[in-house]
């Protein structure tokens, strides 16, 4: 059945089938459990159509589909190419994984407004198939912002002052950034280049000179807020507020990931690899992505607040990405792309984990996590496979991207790269595995704290039934922690499809 | 004098006396369709109109505030600026303006040939510029409906207070 | 043209001139809305003064067909001030009668008055609000 | 037969039909009317804007008098675009006006009220049909007289519209009062009043320091009417006093028809070789043009009332106008053009979606649109819209025009200005976020009797909103209209259409 669809009808329904499944979706509102199926099986059918339109890229088709213009000469423009397809699979795969885990998640905790949350959660999906695919900037940037909107509510859930103002920081952040430096950067790019089309070897070669390609380049990273570069990252721990599953979609399966993305496809297809290196554009934001590199890290050190310490590991990582685009290397740019797959299904590791924490404790601060690892050793083992594949450990699927990105900086001679990636592995490593080791070696808080207070009475019974975590929950972390050891074995086959596109 | 007057009424005669004037001056410029509009109409219904209102207002004013010397200011520039572009204008009364060598002609003979009444004027307002005077029309209609529906109100005042209309 | 020929060849436009400055002067100086709408129809009488006067041809006579052939002035501006002194009305008619639903509601028609009990309105609002 | 008068039916067909609207005493009959005629305005037009794309310049000459010794109606690319905004945006109003009118303004003043309400549509669809500057200051007049009169009619809600209405009398007549002083000095210098043949003759006169002035005067007065920065002071109260249909039409027709004027006289009356137009352009247009984009939204920032928020976003977007324009090339002037479709649409939704919450909730302050998000969502979702398109977000028609203007930015060279335009969306974004956060996360205060409004203010709002989305996803249309509206503004004033443009 599958098989008699043409590439551009699999294009379509890749973001009808998100699109549809959001007003379904709306439809059932009062049928919870049929709510919940609907989004399974519509993340299902996506990923599986992305699955499908891989494999056709593989067979050599071109996939493309072309829509109406949305200015003169600019029309809505969807491509199937190397990078966005492995974006778009690894999205609508772990978009499976991360309504498995919601539908446990806000069960179990009672949240309100489920029904909005899976349809935006849907709307986000298409916006991120729709970046995935797009085939030139422009169409990029529209669903770019459509992602910024749609997952504007789910950062605001919980609707309390706090959330408002979370909300506020991350809608503020990410559309200022994008109205302020990436549109014009586009606008820009269109003056010169006459296209915004997303070509091999890209489009500005010989349009832009020196210092004015060095602002063009930089307007384009920081245009992507989304990708959470130092001085505009505050909308990220800002959006810690929203109940567990969005963050791990925010930082894991959408919204980072389309900042980075965007930036690698600036980086490949708009001023092309080659160019990039001959202008030397990116030179001195290597150097400000190496500083939002070490700077997070350290910060994360200091935070003892779970999801905030992953909020900052989360911008330090991302920062890999960034650096490896700077290098304007092709082995840079092949790290950049695997440091987005490992580091997404790492991290989503990592956030759900947390979520189960909290679920089953109660539990957001390290300090307080003591002991725990006993009584949940999925959520802790999973936990440390996660925190292993975003250090860098073989054989975990960070190892490639690390490999790959210092491959890429010995290429463009870069020594300095080195060392600051070598220093933040160190630094990950302090930050990421005393949570587990905590976990595992010492023995539960409560156990020491009970003589001391009366009223610790309760929570001590409470504490006594300790268990893990809901099955939903533990069993889409443990599998998301399984293919971060798969994607160490995949590693070369990835590198080896997204590297012809990267050539002149 | 009309600025200085704290007595509306008489700022309104000396207005209506100077709505006279002007159509007195009007005839000598050979404007005598105009000098008749302007008495009936500017010196006659406006200050009937005026007086209307005061009745209906009061007519002593206030005595003015602290004075600022900007609309003077203002007035000054606006005057020099409009002397700074009459100064470009042909002469007063000159007969080889382009005002008068262009357009003007056609209607005067056209009158005597295409319309043949005797009235250049009315010639012009009726049939050439037939149009305006429709919109014109169109003015007094508007000016007569928005009066009727601003001043009914009045005529018949609501119990209601304005504020309590919600919901 | 010297100094002086040049006024006399200009009189009547800077006579207008003069009316026109003085009655947006009363516009924009005067607070009490009726001496501002007297203001505003001494600035329109004053444009058509303007206009009359750009029509005149020395030696001419009114525009009126007499049979003989004659010097006339310009008819057209005639026409156009006929329709600008009937907008003038309308206008002016539109204004009082705004003044008095002003005077209706505010009790007043002194404008720095309105504005004093606009304000107070306003800190009103901007409290409870 | 129809369709050779159509240039002028389509004018007195809403003229004729306001005396009809006093006879007849039932609202109904009178709102039947009023539609009629608005449908009738917005086929025309469109048929209009065919036509002059199809086969050009249409001049139609009223009583067979041949211009400029009769006054002509003349439509090119550029007044029959405006004229399908204006229709458009007036018939809108129009179909949503019953029930919106029958909340705010008393059962036996309706008929009188369609009455103005129709003499003010009539009014700005003669001034954007006429091609003659004196006719344009007789329909100017109808409509404004009668936009005073209807701004007043808000005094049943709040006394202040009475002296709203009286400020905006008294610059709207000084407005129009400067426009005929520059026309009399343009007259008395070239002795026609047709504005085509006024360029003709104009030509060769550059020096002459009577155009100079006549083209101030002008240019002022119409700056009046369009509230341009240092004129604005107007507009603020005026839209947030006047009945809620009021402040919809004014805010989508009347700004755009005073900028339609605007390029008129620039563009059309004393294009001809103008040495200083450019600099005028450049050193007054432009600064005044960002200052009105940066005061007024920061103005619109502090605002407790959503009516004054929106018209302060008024007041901006005529500085963004007033910047397409100031770039004095074919893109600038599109960008404008574009801007100025796009601005009659958005703004006039956001308008009418307040005109939704004030039928409900009686009230237009920011504390009462709180949690209307749940209450009203089909008003709200409109008016999320209607704010993301101010902002600029993409898929929208606010995107079109703020690409085409920071694309003409560009081409000027002049990229200070380009990161001005996206500073000040970026305002928007403010000031629209605190009303839509305010509607959707904050708690209702009280009365939980208010639900959503009734479906004939809901269709004709919604038929705004989606064609706010579909044009955006899709400009080609007004792009390509605009375009030649510039074009046949810019390059060839005299010929009309160039022969290379077309749909």
């Amino acid at each position: 059945m599958m098989f008699a669809l043409g590439p551009e009808t699999v294009l379509q329904l890749i973001l009808l089938v998100p699109g549809l499944g959001a007003i379904l979706i709306g439809a059932t509102n009062r049928f919870p459990n049929l709510r919940d199926a609907l989004s399974l099986l519509i993340a299902t059918a996506l990923c599986a159509l992305a699955v499908w339109l891989l494999l056709d890229h593989v067979a050599g088709g071109i996939a493309r589909l072309q829509l109406t213009p949305i200015v003169q000469g600019l029309p809505i423009l969807f491509v199937a190419e190397p990078i966005g397809l492995v974006f778009a699979v690894l999205a609508s795969a772990l978009w499976i994984v991360i309504t498995a885990y919601s539908i446990g998640y806000m069960r179990k905790n009672n949240e309100p407004h489920q029904t909005r949350f899976y349809i935006c959660f849907a709307i986000a999906m298409a916006s991120t198939m729709g970046i995935a695919l797009a085939g030139n900037l422009l169409t990029l940037f529209l669903f770019y912002e459509i992602l910024t909107l749609s997952t504007y509510p789910l950062v605001v859930h919980h609707e309390t002052d706090a959330a408002r103002r979370a909300g506020r920081v991350y809608l503020g952040l990410l559309l200022s950034s994008s109205i302020l430096f990436l549109l014009p950067a586009i606008i820009w790019t269109w003056f010169l280049a006459g296209t915004l089309d997303f070509t091999r070897g890209g489009i500005l070669a010989g349009k832009i000179e020196g210092t004015q390609a060095a602002i063009l380049f930089a307007l384009f990273l920081f245009g992507a807020g989304k990708a959470a570069l130092m001085p505009l990252h505050r909308w990220l721990p800002a959006a810690m507020i929203a109940p567990t599953p969005v963050s791990a979609f925010l930082h894991a399966v959408a919204v980072v990931k389309a900042g980075v993305f965007t930036i690698l496809k600036v980086g490949v297809y708009i001023f092309g690899v080659g160019f990039l290196a001959s202008v030397q554009a990116s030179e001195w934001m290597l150097w400000v992505s190496a500083f939002s590199l070490i700077a997070a890290s350290v910060i994360a050190l200091g935070k003892d607040d779970l999801k905030a310490r992953l909020a900052y590991s989360t911008i330090a990582q991302l920062a890999y990405v960034t650096m490896g685009v700077c290098l304007a290397t092709v082995m840079g740019m092949v790290g950049g792309a695997m440091q987005l797959v490992t580091h997404a299904l790492g991290k989503i590791t990592l956030f759900m984990c947390a979520g189960a924490i909290y679920l089953a404790t109660g539990k957001t601060r390290i300090s307080d996590m003591r002991g725990l690892g006993r009584v949940m050793p999925f959520t802790f083992g999973a936990f440390l496979l996660g925190a292993l594949s975003i250090i860098g450990i073989p054989p975990l699927g960070g190892a490639w991207s690390k490999w790959f990105l210092m491959m890429g900086a010995s290429d463009a001679g870069h020594l300095a790269a080195l060392g600051i990636w070598m220093l933040s592995s160190l630094l990950s490593l302090a930050y990421l595995i005393p949570l587990v080791a905590r976990g595992f070696f010492l023995p539960l808080q409560e156990e020491e704290d009970r003589p001391q207070a009366q009223g610790r009475e309760i929570s001590v019974i409470r504490l006594a039934r300790l268990r893990e975590a809901p099955l939903w929950c533990v069993v889409p972390a443990c599998i998301t922690a399984l293919l971060s050891v798969l994607v160490y074995f995949a590693g070369p086959a990835i590198a080896g499809f997204i590297l012809p596109a990267l050539g002149p | 004098m009309i600025i200085r007057l704290q007595n509306l009424l008489s700022v309104v005669m000396l207005s209506g006396v100077f709505s006279l004037l002007s159509a007195g001056m009007f005839v000598t410029l050979d404007a005598v369709d105009v000098a008749f509009t302007e008495a009936a109409v500017g010196a006659g219904l406006t200050t009937i109109l005026f007086l209307g209102a005061l009745a209906l207002t009061g007519s002593a004013e206030k005595a003015p505030r602290q004075r600022s010397p900007l609309p003077l200011i203002v007035m000054a520039v606006l005057a020099a600026i409009l002397i700074y572009g009459v100064i470009g204008l042909p002469p007063f009364g000159s007969a080889d303006a382009p005002a008068h060598r262009y357009v003007m002609p056609e209607y005067i003979s056209g009158t005597q040939t295409q319309i043949g009444i005797p009235n250049i004027v009315s010639a012009v307002l009726a049939s050439y510029r037939g149009f305006d005077t429709l919109g014109e029309t169109g003015v007094i209609f508007t000016a007569g409906i928005g009066v009727i529906l601003l001043l009914r109100r009045r005529l018949a005042p609501r119990v209601s207070p304005p504020e309590d209309d919600a919901g | 043209m010297t100094g002086i020929d040049f006024i006399l060849a200009h009189y009547n436009y800077s006579a207008s001139i003069i009316l026109m400055a003085l009655g947006f002067y009363i516009v924009i100086s005067r607070g009490n809305l009726i001496k501002k709408i007297v203001g505003l129809n001494l600035f329109q009488v004053s444009v058509f003064m303007l206009y009359i006067s750009m029509g005149k041809v020395s030696g001419g006579t009114a525009p009126i067909l007499t049979g003989k052939p004659e010097l006339f002035s310009n008819p057209l501006p005639h026409v156009l001030i006929l329709t600008a002194i009937v907008v003038g009305v309308a206008t002016t008619a539109i204004g009082l009668a705004l003044i008095v639903r002003i005077k209706d509601a505010y009790g007043v028609i002194e404008e720095d008055e309105i504005l004093v009990m606009d304000r107070a309105r306003e800190q009103l609002d901007a409290r409870s609000g | 037969m129809i369709l050779q008068h159509l240039a002028i039916l389509q004018v007195m067909l809403p003229l004729l039909a306001a005396p009809l609207c006093v006879l007849s005493r039932s609202p109904l009959l009178a709102w039947g009317i009023a539609a009629l005629a608005g449908l009738f305005a917005l086929a025309g037009s469109f048929i209009l804007f065919a036509q002059v794309l199809n086969a050009g310049v249409i001049s139609y000459h009223i009583g067979n008098w041949a211009p400029p010794w009769g006054i002509e109606f003349r439509l090119d690319a550029a007044n029959s675009f405006v004229l399908v905004v204006v229709s458009l945006v007036g018939a809108v109003c129009i179909l949503y006006g019953r029930r919106s009118i029958e909340r705010e303004i008393p059962e036996d003043d309706q008929p009188l009220f369609y009455t103005m309400l129709l003499l003010c549509f009539a009014g700005m669809l003669g001034v954007t049909s006429t091609g003659d500057a004196f006719n344009l200051f007789v329909f100017l007049e109808i409509f404004s007289l009668s936009s005073y009169v209807l701004v007043a009619m808000g005094a049943e809600r709040d006394r202040r519209a009475l002296t709203a209405a009286f400020t905006y009398l008294l610059l709207g007549t000084i407005g129009a009062t400067f426009y005929v002083i520059g026309l009399g000095f343009v007259y008395a210098l070239t002795g026609t009043l047709n504005m085509a043949d006024m360029a003709v003759r104009i030509t060769g006169m550059a020096g002459s320091g009577t155009l100079r002035v006549a083209f101030a005067f002008m240019i002022i007065g119409m700056g009046l009417k369009l509230a341009i920065f240092p004129m604005h002071l107007w507009l603020p109260n005026a839209y947030a006093f006047a009945p809620s249909i009021v402040t919809a039409l004014l805010a989508g027709t009347a700004t755009k028809v005073a900028l339609y004027v605007l390029l008129r006289i620039l563009f059309t009356i004393f294009s001809p070789a103008y040495p200083f137009e450019s600099q005028t352009l450049q050193y007054l247009f432009l600064p005044l043009g960002l200052a009105g984009v940066f005061v007024a939204s920061i103005v619109a920032l502090f605002q407790q009332d959503v009516k004054r928020v929106l018209a302060w976003s008024s007041i901006a977007q005529s500085g963004y106008f007033l910047l397409g324009v100031s770039f004095a090339s074919v893109g600038g002037l599109m960008a404008s053009i574009v801007h100025l479709f796009n601005h009659a649409i958005m703004k006039s939704g956001l308008f009418l979606a307040v005109g939704c919450v004030v039928y409900r909730t009686g009230s237009c302050s920011i504390a009462s649109f709180r949690g209307l998000g749940h209450k009203m969502p089909w008003t709200m979702a409109a008016f999320v819209i209607g704010g993301l398109s101010m902002i600029g977000i993409p898929a929208t028609i606010g995107f079109t025009s703020k690409w085409y203007l920071i694309l003409a930015a560009l081409e000027r060279g002049w990229w200070p200005v380009a990161i001005a335009i996206v500073a000040g969306s970026l305002l928007a974004l403010f000031y629209f976020g605190r009303i839509i956060e305010a509607a959707y996360l904050q708690p209702s205060t009280d009365d939980s009797t208010i639900t959503e409004a009734p479906l004939s203010m809901l269709a004709p709002m919604w038929m705004l909103t989606i064609s706010c989305l579909a044009l955006g996803i899709d400009s080609e249309l007004t792009v390509s209209a605009a375009r030649a509206a510039a074009e046949a503004l810019f390059l060839d004033p005299h010929a009309g259409l160039p022969a290379h443009t077309g749909p």
